[in-house]
């Protein structure tokens, strides 16, 4: 979140939406990367190119089973989770709330962290490899997409709970306003990404 | 003249003599000027009358360690290789006699139609001294396929399969010492530039196999001029 | 404020790391990270596996130290500073903010992350001449070798690679020569700011294409990007590792523009000056924000469609592979949705920028100010809807050539309006001849063609006749050089005064002015004769029905290249030398004119308030 | 344009509309004339009815455009006739402050969209025929084989047999399925104006009905790898006995 050079003295609020508009647009491109992705997804699976989406057995490898997309929609329960961590300690922000702030970001925190290991756990433990067709690179394509996004997500919510520790939220907190949005577009993507995974 | 407009024609002179530098940089990098001419070989008795004769000698190597790519191959020893160049130049208006020497194995061709012979006189080669017009699909070591541009002059086409050496009598190293010989005879129309490749995918790991050496200029394609003796 | 800058001065013995980075560090990180993750991975990663499919070794090895160099580059340069401070929760003070915009920092601050608009202004404009450099040599060196019929100075393979580079570079090229510079350097002060909205943005995406840089180049000696521009699949696949250096470039580039996008979108909408309500913003400003805003979604589909590449090439999954279940139309698909759009994001600032100087050198208010904006709209809108008409002949689904040829066609209506405007600008104006005022004719002239080739290639069953032939790459120079580029080269003379503080040098722009003109509409009028007489796009040999098509266009292609020449000495000459230019040398009514030469850091001393629109020219009927 | 001085009374009085409007009839002429000459030159003589549609069509889309273009042109040119001022100052204000002309606008856009809406119908109904033609039932059958960077045919209605050349009968539809064994080409027979792409793991169709005898070029026409540019054969439209023997000498059935 980059903020003002010269400020001279401007409004936290005139800052804060001008960051809200820039990272707004910045998620605008970051949709358009997950919706081709989603794209990609079904348009090879539409096209089903030889039978090879879900390639049947052959004498050197098993067919390929599509993952069990349940572990994407607990990853879209969790990043709702997060969301609502981050609202609350938003709420605690604008009710002046340190101890409510610290709670807040510190457990969004957490699970961010949860969400990127937890995401790396289940791409462990399919039993086909990214050359098993295209739903495999699709797969890999999509939870890859999310892995890189949790990442981010670690960074922001370890960063903006350091912040808030600091207390760096007590009066101007357009940052927590902000993430609040990330958090948004997280629930989202992962809602999205289950949803593909879970029509193989 | 001031400096302003001496420094305008400087500036001129300087980048076109970048891009001349740049340019043969380029073109030196690539090229391999080295163009192997046929050897005259009397007269020849064809369809269109007693035609000048030419013969080409050639050989096609698993890899590029024979030597034609400089000290221990070059910089992709183990490409599959044409030899000794890529570059061929034949008369116009005669008869050629290639001879191919191919040392490499093979197996099953993806596209059938070059297990078959095309273009020579009589449409047929003659493979360790047997007369055929095609080989197996499956037993194909290479192509030598020779194609050109469609423009106003007449186009030579020829395609001839070279019959793979198997797998076991493959020796442990170095190079067979019972290669497939093929022989082929065509007639060479009017002037023109040609390229030939081989049409057996033998760039492996790449993808359709047709990268690597299939890609490469020098090893599995070149050019092949035919030129008013 | 004066004691805290002496505080930091250079001379201080312990500067803080911040102020120790500069594009020295940022080359050797970058180099040492690329070195150190080249001999880790090609000591790490395992062999490829006896008889696999694909050997995705050597991508894996050139990949990972590309990004090894870009990892290492940016942070180097300084990238990682502000993002850290934030973890740190220790956010960058006023004066370090001040250090970082450059100030009492002299030439120096050229070269490091400086996050004034004006230094990034002028260090766009600086690479993007260079680009043009090197992708005018590859244009040179493709237009020798097709100047005789089957070719032959360059071989099969390295033509290939000379079109691929030429292509992708020159197209980042004209991506940026427009916003890049004048989008940076003059936008925020012709709206009445005193810095973009996210100075340090800023500084990332410039650095961020110097970073991209390396790959691009680095392809050339990695066998080259033997695929066209386009680098279609399966064929990239096949390529040898020079496609990964497109690869990385195009990713690096894509987060550029996308952090470009978002940082001139947010300065226009959020801090434009007091009064200045949208009816009394610049055309110009329309044009830039319509161009950058346009990338952001086209862009991130082009990033995609080169992960995938990158997959398929060094992990082997099979997205293009349709044995694998892959398709080639996807990746066409994905390409020609960010293709198509990105030609208008080329396009409109160009022609938005001489629509700017028109009422200026006409003296004149604008025409139409309403349809000016709505035509750039409408460009936007249809531009993500045409991307098919790419693809008639692919096959992929020949029902849908019908209703792409009506979107496709429906663009004709808005690019008509911009036509309207400026011809309605000339339009009983006092004409002052210089030449941003010449390059306004040109681009009539070299949009005109461009555009009515562009209907014949609309249409279907032209384009079973036209595509992938030169008529293509004729039509697409016409709008993309013959438009984009002459309005790039006026915006440059007309803000030059602005930009350096000198006036450019008028003999001598005039002498590149026509050279260059002359030289393209004959070059190109060639290889408009050979395309329709069917010679095919990007081939190193030639029919010799289209020899003398082709001699033509290489011989004029010489006479462009003097003419750039001519201009890169105009350039460089009136830097170092040309006469001071006044405050305001063009009698124009915009902000960015109202400041002193040099502006001084922070542009306004006090913010100004507009009043009325821009373009107030002309005496009142009596 | 001229409708920029409606405030004025009889503004088509005033000398510039007099002389841009001439100078628009004679440009539009002239554009027209010679972009259709510049047009059909190089492209020779149709060798089916399709080609003959493109040529046409073209012609049709010149003529077209041509009076926008000649209107710009000559508003272009009346603009550089007066006198110009050079220098480094401005010259005086231009006498006049219109900055819009809701008429001429509105006359513009309207004209705009018919001549759109011409071209898209015009290019609607070509193209209703030409797939037409896929539908011919009498249509000779080849498969077409695109691989770097040769191309082969095979003729399944006439007793399966492969040929490395092109023969075609004349004033006979000829259906082609196009595909490719490794990346995408597209196969282009230039002078009878049908292009597709031979795509690997799809089949792509086109159909055309040669209407002349004589040797044509097949072309690839999308960058395939090192050999792209060699990668073109000769087309052979030869009468219906002359295409008899040849199948007959490959070893074909009629």
């Amino acid at each position: 979140m980059s903020t003002e050079v010269n400020t001279h003295h401007e409004h936290p609020d005139v800052v804060g939406s001008r960051n809200k508009l820039g990272v707004v647009l910045i998620l605008v491109a970051d949709i358009a990367f997950a919706l081709s992705v989603l794209f990609v997804y079904f348009y090879l699976k539409q096209q089903d190119v030889g039978g090879m989406w879900l390639p049947r057995a052959t004498e050197g490898q098993a067919a390929t089973v599509p993952a069990n997309a349940i572990g994407a929609w607990y990853l879209t329960l969790l990043a709702g989770l997060g969301l609502m961590t981050n609202t609350y300690a938003l709420r605690g922000a604008r009710s002046k709330n340190q101890t409510q702030i610290n709670l807040g970001l510190g457990s969004a925190a957490a699970i961010s962290v949860v969400l990127f290991v937890y995401q790396i756990i289940q791409m462990r433990q399919v039993e086909f490899t990214v050359t098993w067709g295209a739903y495999a690179s699709c797969y890999f394509l999509i939870t890859g997409l999310s892995v890189l996004h949790f990442f981010i997500t670690v960074f922001i919510g370890i960063g903006n709970w350091n912040r808030g520790r600091m207390g760096l939220y007590s009066d101007d907190f357009w940052h927590i306003d902000i993430v609040n949005v990330w958090w948004i577009w997280m629930v989202v993507s992962s809602l999205l990404g289950a949803f593909a995974l879970s029509n193989s | 003249m001031n400096k302003r407009i001496l420094g305008a024609f400087l500036t001129v002179a300087l980048g076109a003599g970048t891009i001349v530098g740049i340019g043969s940089y380029v073109a030196a990098a690539k090229n391999d000027s080295r163009v192997l001419a046929a050897t005259p070989d009397g007269t020849l008795q064809t369809p269109q009358g007693n035609l000048p004769h030419y013969t080409l000698d050639m050989s096609v190597y698993p890899d590029s360690m024979f030597g034609g790519h400089g000290k221990d191959g070059g910089p992709h020893p183990d490409y599959v290789s044409y030899g000794p160049v890529t570059n061929f130049s034949v008369p116009a208006h005669s008869a050629v006699t290639i001879t191919v020497h191919q040392y490499d194995s093979g197996e099953s061709i993806t596209n059938p139609f070059f297990a078959k012979v095309h273009g020579t006189m009589d449409g047929t080669m003659t493979v360790n001294g047997v007369k055929m017009s095609e080989v197996s699909p499956k037993t194909v070591g290479h192509t030598f396929t020779l194609h050109g541009l469609a423009n106003g002059k007449d186009q030579l086409f020829v395609s001839v399969p070279l019959l793979y050496v198997p797998e076991e009598e493959q020796p442990e190293s170095g190079y067979t010492k019972t290669p497939s010989v093929t022989t082929f005879t065509f007639i060479t129309g009017g002037e023109g530039e040609y390229v030939w490749n081989c049409e057996f995918p033998c760039g492996d790991g790449t993808y359709a196999r047709f990268g690597a050496a299939m890609s490469t200029m020098g090893y599995m394609s070149g050019h092949f001029n035919v030129v008013n003796a | 404020m004066t004691t805290v800058m002496n505080h930091k001065s250079p001379t201080a013995s312990h500067r803080p790391i911040m102020e120790r980075l500069n594009v020295v560090t940022a080359l050797v990180l970058g180099i040492a990270l690329a070195v150190i993750s080249y001999y880790l991975a090609s000591k790490f990663l395992p062999e490829n596996t006896e008889g696999s499919v694909m050997k995705t070794r050597h991508d894996q090895i050139i990949l990972i130290a590309m990004f090894g160099w870009f990892i290492g580059f940016m942070t180097g340069i300084g990238a990682l500073v502000a993002p850290v401070r934030w973890l740190m929760g220790k956010d960058l003070s006023h004066d370090e903010n001040m250090y970082l915009a450059g100030k009492n920092a002299g030439t120096a601050r050229y070269f490091r992350y400086t996050t004034d608009h004006k230094v990034v202004g002028i260090q766009y404009l600086v690479i993007t001449m260079v680009i043009f450099g090197v992708g005018g040599i590859l244009a040179m060196l493709i237009r020798t070798n097709l100047g005789h019929a089957e070719g032959g100075w360059l071989h099969p393979q390295a033509y290939n690679a000379v079109v691929g580079i030429h292509g992708i570079i020159m197209i980042v090229g004209t991506i940026i020569m427009v916003t890049g510079p004048f989008g940076n350097f003059i936008m925020p002060i012709m709206i009445g700011a005193r810095d973009m909205a996210f100075p340090r943005l800023n500084a990332l995406s410039f650095w961020l294409i110097v970073a991209a840089l390396a790959p691009i180049l680095s392809a050339f000696f990695l066998g080259g990007i033997t695929t066209g521009w386009s680098a279609y699949n399966p064929l990239a696949t096949q390529s040898p590792g020079g496609m990964d250096g497109y690869i990385m470039f195009i990713c690096i580039f894509a987060i550029s523009t996308m952090v470009a996008g978002a940082n001139i979108t947010t300065t226009v909408v959020r801090m434009r000056a007091k009064g200045m309500t949208w009816t009394r913003t610049p055309i110009f400003i329309y044009g830039t924000v319509a161009s950058v805003a346009l990338a952001l979604p086209a862009f991130p589909v082009f990033f995609l469609s080169q992960v995938m590449s990158a997959m398929d090439r060094a992990a082997g999954t099979t997205f293009y592979d349709t044995r694998g279940g892959g398709s080639g139309w996807l990746y066409e698909n994905l390409f020609w949705l960010m293709g198509h759009p990105e030609v208008y994001v080329i396009l409109i600032p160009a022609v938005a920028a001489l629509m700017e100087m028109a009422p200026v050198f006409t003296r004149r208010p604008l025409f139409s100010f309403k349809i000016a904006v709505m035509g750039i709209a409408g460009i936007c809108g249809l531009s993500i809807l045409v991307w098919a008409h790419h693809m008639y002949m692919t096959g992929w689904a020949p029902l849908l050539n019908a209703p792409f040829m009506l979107t496709t066609e429906l663009i004709s209506i808005p690019t008509g309006m911009l036509f309207l405007v400026l011809v309605g600008t000339v339009w009983r104006g006092r004409l002052w001849m210089t030449v941003p005022t010449a390059s306004i004719f040109a681009l009539l002239l070299n949009f005109m063609i461009g555009g009515i080739t562009g209907i014949y290639l609309s249409d279907v069953p032209a384009d079973a006749a036209l595509h992938g032939s030169m008529f293509v790459t004729a039509h697409f120079h016409y709008t993309l050089m013959g438009a984009g580029l002459t309005g790039a080269i006026a915006a440059l003379i007309f803000w030059f005064p602005k930009m350096t503080g000198r006036m450019i040098d008028k003999q001598l722009s005039w002498i590149s002015f026509w050279l260059v003109q002359i030289g393209f509409n004959v070059a190109f009028m060639g290889m408009f004769m050979v395309g329709l007489a069917g010679q095919p796009r990007r081939v190193e040999a030639y029919a010799e029905l289209f020899t003398r098509g082709n001699q033509i266009t290489t011989g004029a292609a010489f006479v462009i290249m003097t003419g750039m020449l001519v201009l890169l000495w105009a350039v460089i000459y009136s830097w170092r030398n040309g006469q001071k230019a006044p405050m305001n040398p063009w009698q124009s009514k915009t902000l960015e004119w109202s400041v002193p030469n040099p502006v001084p850091l922070e542009n306004f001393e006090t913010l100004p308030t507009v009043t009325s629109d821009p373009y107030g020219y002309g005496k009142a009927q009596s | 344009m001229s409708d920029l001085q409606t405030k004025k009374p009889q503004w088509w009085k005033s000398k510039d509309v007099k002389i841009t409007a001439a100078l628009w009839v004679v440009l539009s002429v002239l554009i027209g004339v010679i972009s259709g000459i510049v047009n059909s030159r190089p492209m020779g003589q149709p060798a089916s009815e399709t080609m003959a549609n493109t040529i046409h069509i073209m012609k049709l889309f010149t003529w077209v455009s041509a009076p926008v273009a000649g209107l710009v042109a000559a508003i272009a040119i009346k603009a550089l006739m007066q006198k110009m001022h050079f220098g480094d100052n401005p010259p005086a204000e231009a006498d006049h402050q219109i900055s819009d002309s809701p008429k001429a606008t509105a006359l513009w856009l309207i004209v705009s969209a018919l001549l759109c809406l011409f071209a898209l119908v015009f290019g609607m109904v070509v193209l209703q025929r030409d797939n037409n033609t896929l539908l011919d039932v009498h249509a000779t059958d080849v498969n077409v084989t695109g691989q770097q960077w040769a191309w082969n045919f095979d003729y399944i209605d006439n007793g399966k047999f492969q040929s490395e050349d092109l023969y075609l009968p004349v004033n006979k539809p000829v259906h082609f399925h196009v595909t490719s064994l490794d990346v995408v080409h597209s196969f282009w027979i230039v002078q009878m104006g049908i292009k597709v792409d031979a795509n690997p793991g799809y089949i792509t169709e086109t159909a055309v009905t040669p209407t002349k005898i004589g040797v044509y070029d097949l072309r690839c026409a999308e960058l395939c790898g090192l050999l792209h540019a060699y990668m073109q054969k000769k087309v052979h439209v030869v009468s219906q006995q002359d295409y008899n023997n040849w199948v007959t000498s490959h070893g074909g059935t009629i």
